[in-house]
């Protein structure tokens, strides 16, 4: 495949020089829904040395409308998305070393990736899960890119430590939000012009053209022809517990991570117990069956149905309880079944 | 007089695109109350707010002709 | 797959009726390159009733780097991009009618199609085109969407006869180009983004939401971080040969069109005979391995290594000449190898 | 004064993004050539004009103030 980047050589602000640095490059994608799908797309086909793709969540036939990436076929598996990610990205770019991971994005975890990073794209749901990836970007010096969207709106900001604002001086704190993807929908033009804002980012980091970096917040919305950019440079804050003169880095801080959380876009609680666990799967579908359980599984996760709740359990002690958004209802039908 | 734009579903709430407001020598927070109480603009507490195209604090003060922006953090993805 | 649209049904300005709406409608792909092969994901993800895809291409290594849809096997295999396209477009939605046809978008082929098609999206790469689905759109009334990319660039326009100017309005004939993606390349940002507006735009036209389409001429340089929308009310000519009083759509007459074209992107020639042919690509092959020469083929095309020059034929006669942008020197070509 | 901006590759031909240009009272074809001759801008005949962000004429005029844009159509896709 010799000719496979002679596109993108041919434009001068990457050329030979830098088509061998996004080579060599490392990217931590966090998410692989809608943004992290259409993001590891782009940079696969780039020809990026390394990605690194972290995603809690399967396929489900309500991703297929705008999640590139994703098949039927991954539905009817029930496949993780990290893996049904995986395996279509090694048919698109066989060059490209991808690691996927079907975990949380949890302080530890992403304390032992990231020595080797050398960007962290957005591709949450969750402004907790941006928080503590904002927090390891400072800590650790190395770019993020934020991006989201929801109904036809989206935004994006780069994010590089020592040069920019971070979102912590942004945002203060976790936002209240108003509007999720439960609320409002999502529609696939948003999702791309997402994704072409954070890849063209990503890109320009890659091969270190730090002068083409999109210094403002760039926030638009489809449907309504509206593109607003605002300078960010004035709300950079020395007091910042996340990028100031005396960092905490607040968001690494377990007690400062809940262990329930409402899933954006669906009536949906995740579970996470606070040690992971290597659960037998196989064994306790039998347990479970035995007990009159209607339960499916694969080798990565097991669903049981609750009816009305559904409880989808991973092989890390992290489960999904579907149909209910009451977090300590949750976690008592998690206690219930796994003790 | 100032322009105050509202992005997002903030326009579904509001009802309107834009609104002309008389908000000279007020703070950003005073104007956030004024809009969540005269047109039922919610969550003032997250909604991030831009003074001609440059995010701007609570305290910051509006001028006069100044184009203010209100705009929601969005968190899909 | 009953949740598959539950999202863009949350979206208020689609919800159900809309959701119905486009179920219904039947959309014209013109090119499945990088816009198309984008363009087409979307559409075929939200639900689109039919789609029609026309490409005269077939896969190379080259377009991996940005054209979604395809893989390496495709470009092993060599298949046309609206065969690999459709392929693709089946695993991910099976509910879509999709069409492919592997041909040229000539003015009799596009005639026969049109009078049960709601939208045209253009994915071409040549203006030469573009100007025929513009007369195309203008005479059969059918609302069709500009898109264009070279480097990190990119354009829209949304043409709707009636109410908007047409693109002969705007460009007034056919424009010498400075820069192709032979000369500047291409990066996968710049396509993104074009796709964000083509198909943002595609989705209200087929919801019916005219209220909400685009009245300007979008136009943007993701590396530059510049964006810019500019009003085309005025430039709405009377005297329009396309879309004024008098039309006479000079785009449809086939003196106008030319029979061999230099393709963006490549050093490469495609000739074209006045009337379509109906090859036995066996038996073409055949003969050529008897008369010394090395080729290869698939049910859809033959390839015929002249080194330097590869000449790829298609079934309907049409060859692409590889190696030369000569134009006379193509035609000699072709006409050395089938009289 | 005017500000003339020149979009996508034509940046690169001129050498800079903008320049300020006395052009008050010129027809667009009259700038268009004095562009060419001057900075070098090629293909002029098929370059696409915009005068505060609305498309023009080759026989518009240019009025003191004006931000006129040079755009190229592009084919790629």
């Amino acid at each position: 495949m010799n000719d496979r980047y002679s596109r993108q050589l041919l434009f001068s602000p990457i050329g030979e020089k830098g088509q061998s640095l996004i080579g060599r490059k490392h990217v931590l994608m966090i998410g692989a829904g809608a943004l992290g799908s259409g993001n590891a797309e782009v940079l696969v086909r780039s020809g990026v040395g390394k990605l690194t793709i972290i995603d809690r969540d399967y396929v489900e036939a309500s991703n297929l409308q705008r999640q590139q990436l994703y098949t039927e076929e991954d539905v009817k598996e029930k496949l993780p998305k990290a893996i049904a990610a995986k395996k279509r990205l090694m048919a698109i770019n066989s060059e490209v070393e991808v690691v996927a991971m079907v975990a949380d994005a949890v302080p530890s975890l992403l304390e032992d990736l990231v020595s080797e990073v050398d960007l962290i794209l957005d591709a949450t749901d969750n402004f907790e899960t941006r928080m503590l990836l904002n927090d390891i970007s400072q800590k650790h010096h190395i770019p993020w890119i934020y991006g989201a969207c929801v109904g036809s709106f989206g935004m994006s900001l780069t994010i590089i430590p020592g040069v920019t604002p971070c979102l912590h001086c942004l945002l203060k704190k976790i936002p209240i939000q108003g509007m999720t993807c439960d609320t409002g929908g999502i529609i696939a033009p948003a999702v791309q012009m997402v994704i072409a804002h954070q890849t063209a980012e990503a890109l320009k980091i890659l091969v270190g053209d730090l002068d083409a970096i999109r210094t403002t917040f760039t926030s638009f919305d489809m449907w309504r022809n509206q593109y607003s950019n605002i300078k960010v440079a004035k709300i950079k804050d020395t007091g910042c517990l996340s990028c100031g003169e005396a960092p905490t880095y607040p968001f690494l801080q377990q007690e400062n991570l809940t262990k329930t959380t409402v899933l954006c876009g669906r009536d949906t609680v995740q579970v996470r117990p606070s040690t992971v666990q290597q659960l037998d799967l196989q064994r306790l579908s039998q347990q479970m069956k035995v007990s009159g359980y209607d339960t499916k599984g694969n080798p990565y996760l097991l669903s049981i149905d609750l009816k009305p709740e559904r409880v989808v359990i991973f092989q890390d002690g992290r489960a999904l309880i579907h149909g209910t958004k009451d977090l300590a209802q949750a976690r008592s039908i998690y206690q219930k079944l796994l003790g | 007089m100032n322009n105050v734009l509202f992005f997002a579903h903030l326009k579904d709430e509001v009802g309107v695109e834009s609104l002309q407001i008389e908000a000279k020598g007020k703070s950003v927070l005073a104007l956030k109350q004024e809009v969540h109480e005269t047109y039922g603009l919610s969550s003032i507490d997250s909604v991030m707010t831009a003074i001609n195209e440059e995010f701007a604090e609570d305290d910051d003060v509006i001028q006069e002709g100044d184009t203010i922006a209100f705009i929601p953090p969005v968190s899909g993805g």
